[in-house]
């Protein structure tokens, strides 16, 4: 008995990819998540450009996470040139940060997550039945995106992330009214961790490396060291000769890797996973009341990590905005050549920028690894070992549970297809 | 405080489709008031909306005597004028108006009277056409010339016979004939009926309205035949907004077109700095 | 009202950050919802309706010859067929590669670029018609609203042809060229926006392409009076809309 | 349609005080407590017109701001009125005069709102315009310090003002010279129990302007300026500026006796209700001149730019019968190719 779950068009995730799994006898033959965006060349074209342009231009690698990029280029650039920031500068661009991980996590859970578990097609689709639910994710997403608007000028490719500062600080006043919203929206966090408790997680744990980067008294977003679940603690510079890529044959992306181990997770559910004592008390309770219990291996609870963060992302907001004074401050510094490195947490997981840059300040080499390329190699692994538990399952049924799997990484293809080195196999 | 921009509601009680891309439409005011005060002279316009579209600036197209219920004849180019089609007897749109100063129908009183029209340029012409029929007496010789594109776009082509027979010289022209027409009159554009009219410069006042290019060459050709500026009446089209000198649109040089015009003497025309229907500027 | 138009969303070469756009509208998304059926829209769902479709918004820049094909089968079954966000009318920042060999980019990102098949990246209007073009990297959300709502009424939406600068007075922000000295792309960058770049503190980018009747090349003469080098003018014309001829006349000062 | 030019309700209310600068704040709060006060506020390097709560909060030493208080008279966007289905146009904006206070208006901006008050009130009222005009008071503040790019003193619309305001300060160092030019003004002294200045002050602000007079860098020549314009419309100059200029509008958009406004529906996505909105439009643009079928009578750029120079410098006067000009200077700074009005004029008079 041979089957083949086919999915021309994975949906509800960003960019286009396929999956493609043929098994034979209970046997799977090949499997292949098939990334068929074209490449973007940022990496090509990037080189040749100014270094004050960088921030802009890989905000265009993804319209999901635009601030990660801008801050990890940002903080890349810094490190070339020996720039150390103020502290307001880090908290905003933390709060930065947050506000993505709200947007993004909602954007997840509710609309591209939720429909799976709760039996739509989609959000649109869902709305009829579960009015209530949808206008809680509208309202929630909306408060990160207005937190985003508010810091960055935009939701969608900020503008005033700048090398050593920001462009315009927001006004104290204006924050404190998000203060305000953050704190009604708590409960909505509150509510979508209960929500996300009730989806109907598979049973299914895999064994394999989580990485997150790991700062020691904050729960790690932009800065800290690499470190994972089998004992790795890198920081920025050392990435490269940790971690690497490879080709392999049954799939057209390049996979990433421990140098010396094997495929790795990034991503919420590791964070959690290594820092969950550095959540906010309430996001640490709320998790403790799910029942689920963490350190956890099983990738579909995935979106609980995601909805523990909101938790958490609210209670860190008010945090910053607490402690914020707010203003305008000295953004000049003097344009050095040199290599630079920095690694942050975007929403979907870890992301690395490094870039070489002369003394005119024109980029030279460019090396961009997103979340989405460290997880595909994981991706894959867990279809490998997932696949032959769904094939009593109708085939429909089967080829949804799938979908899941790669849904789980909230992957952002866009990303991960201007960056992989596509296998590019000649016939 | 009285609110020159707001318009009014009024009804369609009649349409007419008069061409392919032309609507003639009857309205009153539903307002009694609004409708027992409402008047025009010949050439004024009024601006017409599509609540949630726009406005756009219209001429009124019927006789100034039966000023309760006025027509407008639109022809659908764009934005409100083409949402003007889907509309029924019956149904709401909101007027406001009249504007501007139109033909001088004083000017006129015995006098030879030359009418040149093109396009959707007989509209804003008709009331004085339909007054001078109406008043027939004080006038002299009246011709009408006027040119469409095809014999398909000509405009109250079933009121030529009556205008004819009170005794207004009707000569149409068409640019061309598709196959699927038929056509007894002449072929060319509007300026090329100059030969065959009876009209001398003499004791003659000219009023036109059409495209602007159309307007050129006639104001051109007729300077040629040696009639004078100040007996040459043009109606311009510009931008307009407002309707009341206040959004700016349509100036030429000091004039508001809105209320100084849509009809102007070219003689005055010729006083702007700014070159109007090919008239050098100074 | 007659039955709610179909609306498809495509993806070519782009960052889906246009389309997030659509799901960014949290405010009125449900009114959306009510006016329109989003019958084609894989990043939000699962299932998709077949065309034929009213309106097509086609996001991205057309950078291989899958996507040239994608594209025209896209024009077969839209009605209106609509640029989404700048890669999608100039081919967006995806363009910037086209000034550099192709074959210099590639191997600069792959090992082995024998098998890239990455044509010249343009706009969707070099291969097909398009009806209308929603400009702005990404797009500005109420300006699609304001494009649905005229498609509903079946009229030309209202959308601003002119400079950033009209924008930037508009909401008196402090010009950035004028009282900083700092080059800025708003005198020749259609506006939109809001200026949203000036508001901020920071020179326009020029990522809305150029207004109506664009003098680049007077504006690329002020930066260089003002200390550029031809290299950063350049940089400047040839981002977003590099491949526009006004753009590229700016590009192109010695 | 006269307003605060009233002269006969001037010259009975005429009379000096003196406002002592510390007595500032004290005068605005009193002030603020019965109008919405908008003053010069200070933006980065520049400076606008804002509501404002305190004296601390003014930059009175400002030089010209971006827009002109126009602003707030005619506003960049304003609503006309709501519409719905089967009701028609609503006339819900309020009409009512609020009361407002426009604090440190400079003579050359007093001017201009003179000139919209005639654009406004000529022959069809605007009743938006003229709503708040009416309820609005004007505290005018003699130009001691003009910026680089001011003419005001070759149009007679500065430095120093003699009409058009309800009180008039000069500063006269520790103290502001107080003028009343209308009876609201004259209720304003009183209310605030300003003592009365001698006549011998008026020598004191004489001196204070006439330092400021030689202080101006550029100047316009006025005289037959008409006969000039109308004599040059073929002049090298246009052409030379239609190679130079943007297009981008800017000039006008600053400019505080340009009038003109493009109007937009905005209905909402239920299609049954919205509202008319207009908003500042400018003959500069390519888009101003369009009609349907793509027509459009100022396609070229010197084109546009003869009108906006024109229409200020040799139209306003037949029109409203006073130059359009008030020498404020706004466009020439606002100007990314410093395109000057007076340097056109000057080379067009072979200066
Ligand atoms: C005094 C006057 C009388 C007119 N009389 C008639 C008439 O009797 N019949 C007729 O069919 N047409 C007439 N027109 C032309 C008519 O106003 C335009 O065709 C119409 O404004 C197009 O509006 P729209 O919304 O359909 O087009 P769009 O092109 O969508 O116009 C959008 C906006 O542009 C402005 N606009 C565009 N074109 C013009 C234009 N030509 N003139 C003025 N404003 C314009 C309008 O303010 C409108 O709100 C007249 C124009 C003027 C100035
Ligand atoms: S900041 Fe830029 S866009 Fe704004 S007015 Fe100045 S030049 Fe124009
Ligand atoms: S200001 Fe310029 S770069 Fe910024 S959003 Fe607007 S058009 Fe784009
Ligand atoms: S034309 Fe220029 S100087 Fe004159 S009033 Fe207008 S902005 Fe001021």
């Amino acid at each position: 008995m041979s089957k083949q779950i086919k999915v021309d068009y994975l949906a509800r995730v960003e960019g286009e990819g396929a999956l493609d799994i043929k098994v034979k006898d209970g046997e799977i033959q090949s499997l292949q998540l098939r990334i068929f965006e074209p490449p973007r060349f940022f990496q090509g074209f990037l080189v040749g450009r100014k270094f004050d342009e960088v921030p802009g231009i890989v905000s265009r690698i993804c319209g999901i996470c635009p601030a990660a990029h801008q801050v990890t280029s940002i903080m890349a650039l810094e490190d070339a040139m020996g720039i150390k920031v103020t502290r307001q500068t880090q908290d905003l661009r933390r709060l930065l940060a947050l506000s993505q991980y709200i947007q993004s996590h909602t954007l997840h859970i509710y609309m591209l997550a939720a429909p799976d578990f709760l039996g739509y097609e989609s959000v649109m689709a869902m709305a009829a039945d579960y009015k209530p639910v949808v206008e809680r994710a509208l309202k929630l997403k909306r408060l990160g995106n207005d937190l985003t608007a508010c810091i960055g000028g935009r939701e969608v490719h900020p503008v005033t992330a700048a090398i050593n500062g920001f462009t315009k600080v927001p006004a104290k006043k204006e924050l404190e009214g998000f203060k305000q919203k953050l704190l009604a929206a708590k409960e909505d966090a509150l509510e979508t961790v209960k929500l996300v408790n009730t989806f109907p997680i598979p049973d299914f744990t895999r064994d394999c490396e989580h990485v997150a980067l790991s700062q020691g008294s904050v729960y790690a977003l932009n800065e800290g060291n690499l470190v994972s679940t089998k004992g790795l603690h890198i920081s920025a510079w050392q990435y490269r000769s940790h971690i690497q890529e490879k080709q392999e044959v049954h799939s057209s992306a390049l996979h990433s890797y421990v140098v010396g181990r094997n495929s790795f997770m990034v991503g919420p559910l590791p964070r959690v996973n290594l820092n969950f004592d550095l959540l906010s008390e309430d996001a640490k309770k709320a998790a403790a009341e799910t029942g689920v219990s963490f350190p956890n291996f099983n990738p579909f609870y995935s979106a609980l990590a995601r909805a523990i963060e909101l938790v958490d992302a609210v209670d860190q907001s008010i945090e910053i905005i607490d402690r914020l004074e707010l203003r305008e401050e000295d953004t000049s510094f003097e344009i050095k050549g040199g290599q630079g490195f920095a690694l942050t947490e975007a929403p979907r997981g870890t992301l690395y920028h490094s870039y070489i840059i002369n003394e005119q300040g024109i980029v030279e080499e460019a090396d961009i690894v997103p979340p989405t390329a460290h997880n595909v190699n994981n991706m894959e692994k867990d279809l490998w070992q997932f696949v032959p538990g769904v094939l009593d399952l109708s085939h429909e049924e089967a080829t949804l549970r799938c979908e899941m799997v790669v849904r789980n990484y909230d992957p952002c293809i866009s990303c991960s297809a201007h960056f992989l080195k596509l296998n590019i196999s000649e016939v | 405080m009285h609110n020159p921009f707001k318009p009014q509601q009024a009804k369609i009680v009649d349409m007419k489709r008069e061409t392919a891309d032309t609507t003639t439409y009857t309205f009153e005011f539903l307002d009694e008031e609004v409708k027992e005060n409402f008047c025009f002279t010949p050439g004024q316009f009024n601006m017409l909306t599509i609540f949630g579209i726009g406005e756009a600036p219209i001429s009124i197209s019927s006789d100034p005597a039966k000023s309760k219920y006025f027509q407008h004849t639109i022809r659908h180019v764009g934005n409100v004028t083409n949402a003007m089609v889907k509309l029924k007897v019956g149904d709401k749109l909101g007027i406001r108006g009249a504007y501007g100063t139109g033909w001088n129908i004083n000017l006129l009183k015995n006098k030879n009277v030359l009418i040149v029209a093109g396009g959707i340029g007989l509209a804003p012409l008709r009331p004085v056409i339909l007054q001078l029929a109406g008043q027939r007496g004080e006038f002299d010789r009246v011709e009408i010339l006027y040119g469409a594109r095809t014999p398909g776009e000509m405009l109250f082509t079933d009121e030529y016979q009556t205008w004819r027979s009170k005794g207004l010289d009707v000569l149409p022209t068409v640019d061309n004939v598709p196959d699927t027409e038929e056509w007894k009159h002449s072929v060319g554009v509007v300026t090329g009926l100059f030969d065959e009219m009876q009209s001398m410069p003499e004791n003659t006042v000219v009023l036109t309205c059409g495209p602007e290019v159309m307007m050129q060459f006639v104001v051109k050709d007729l300077l040629e035949r040696h009639f004078q500026p100040h007996q040459i009446y043009v109606s311009l089209e510009r931008r307009m907004n407002c309707g009341v000198k206040k959004c700016g649109k349509c100036q030429i040089g000091p004039k508001f077109v809105c209320k100084d015009g849509p009809v102007f003497a070219y003689a005055e025309l010729l006083t702007l700095p700014e070159s109007v229907l090919g008239g050098v500027g100074k | 009202m007659t039955a709610k138009p179909k609306i498809a969303v495509y993806k070519m070469s782009s960052c889906a950050g246009c389309q997030l756009e659509i799901l960014n509208l949290e405010h009125v998304l449900l009114d959306v919802i009510n006016a329109v059926d989003l019958s084609y829209f894989v990043m939000a769902r699962r299932d998709s309706e077949p065309g034929p479709y009213q309106i097509g918004l086609v996001e991205g820049a057309v950078t291989c010859g899958e996507e040239i094909e994608k594209l025209k089968q896209a024009r077969k079954e839209c009605e209106t067929l609509v640029a989404l966000g700048s890669c999608a009318c100039y081919g967006g920042l995806p363009s910037i590669k086209n000034w550099t060999p192709q074959r210099v980019v590639e191997s600069r990102v792959y090992e082995n670029p024998a098998a890239i098949h990455s044509t010249t990246a343009y706009g969707i209007d070099y291969y097909v018609a398009v009806d209308a073009y929603l400009k702005g990297c990404p797009i500005n959300k109420e300006e699609l609203v304001e494009f649905i709502k005229s498609a509903l009424l079946g009229a030309k939406p209202y959308l601003r042809p002119h400079s950033v600068c009209v924008e930037c007075k508009l909401y008196e922000n402090v010009c950035v060229a004028v009282s900083e000295d700092i080059p800025c792309m708003g005198p020749v960058t259609t506006a939109g926006c809001g200026a949203l770049c000036p508001a901020n503190h920071k020179a326009c980018d020029g990522c809305r392409g150029p207004a109506d009747d664009t003098n680049a090349k007077s504006l690329a003469q002020t930066f260089k009076e003002h200390g550029l080098n031809p290299g950063d003018i350049k940089r400047k014309f040839h981002k977003f809309a590099g491949m526009t001829p006004e753009f590229d006349k700016g590009a192109d000062i010695l | 349609m006269v307003i605060a030019r009233n002269l006969e309700a001037m010259l009975q209310a005429s009379s000096i005080a003196f406002l002592p600068k510390e007595k500032l704040n004290d005068f605005v709060g009193l002030l603020t407590e019965e109008f919405l006060l908008y003053g010069p506020v200070q933006k980065k390097t520049e400076f606008v017109f804002e509501k404002i709560e305190n004296a601390a909060q003014l930059a009175l030493d400002y030089h010209t701001t971006l827009l002109p208080p126009k602003k707030v008279l005619h506003q960049p966007f304003e609503t006309l009125f709501s519409f719905s289905e089967g009701e028609g146009a609503v006339d819900d904006v309020s009409h009512v005069e609020e009361k407002q206070l426009l604090f440190g208006v400079h003579p050359c901006d007093v001017h201009a709102i003179s000139i919209l008050d005639e654009v406004y009130s000529h022959e069809y009222e605007d009743p938006y315009y003229m709503a708040k005009r009416r309820g609005t008071l004007v505290v005018a503040l003699n130009c001691s310090t003009p910026g680089d790019d001011c003419f005001c003193s070759s149009l007679g619309t500065g430095p120093d003002l003699k009409d058009g305001y309800d009180l008039l300060l000069t500063d006269l160092g520790d103290n502001y010279l107080v003028e009343t030019g209308s009876k609201a003004g004259q209720e304003l002294v009183e209310m605030a129990r300003l003592y009365s200045a001698p006549r011998v002050t008026l020598v004191e602000k004489e001196k204070r302007l006439s330092d400021a007079r030689k202080k101006f860098k550029k100047r316009m020549i006025t005289d037959g300026l008409h006969d000039l314009l109308e004599e040059n419309f073929r002049h090298p100059v246009w052409e030379e500026l239609m190679k130079k200029c943007l297009a981008c509008g800017s000039c006008t958009m600053v400019c505080p006796t340009c009038f003109c406004y493009n109007v937009v529906d905005k209905i909402d996505l239920g299609l049954r209700s919205g509202k008319r909105q207009r908003e500042w439009d400018s003959c500069m643009l390519l888009e101003y001149a369009q009609v349907a079928m793509g027509h459009n009578f100022r396609k070229d750029r010197d084109a546009r730019i003869k009108q906006r120079l024109y229409h200020k410098l040799a139209y306003y006067e037949p029109q409203f019968g006073t130059l359009g000009c008030v020498g404020c200077g706004r466009c020439i700074h606002t100007c990314v190719k410093k395109i000057d009005i007076t340097e056109i004029i000057g080379r067009i008079r072979g200066e």
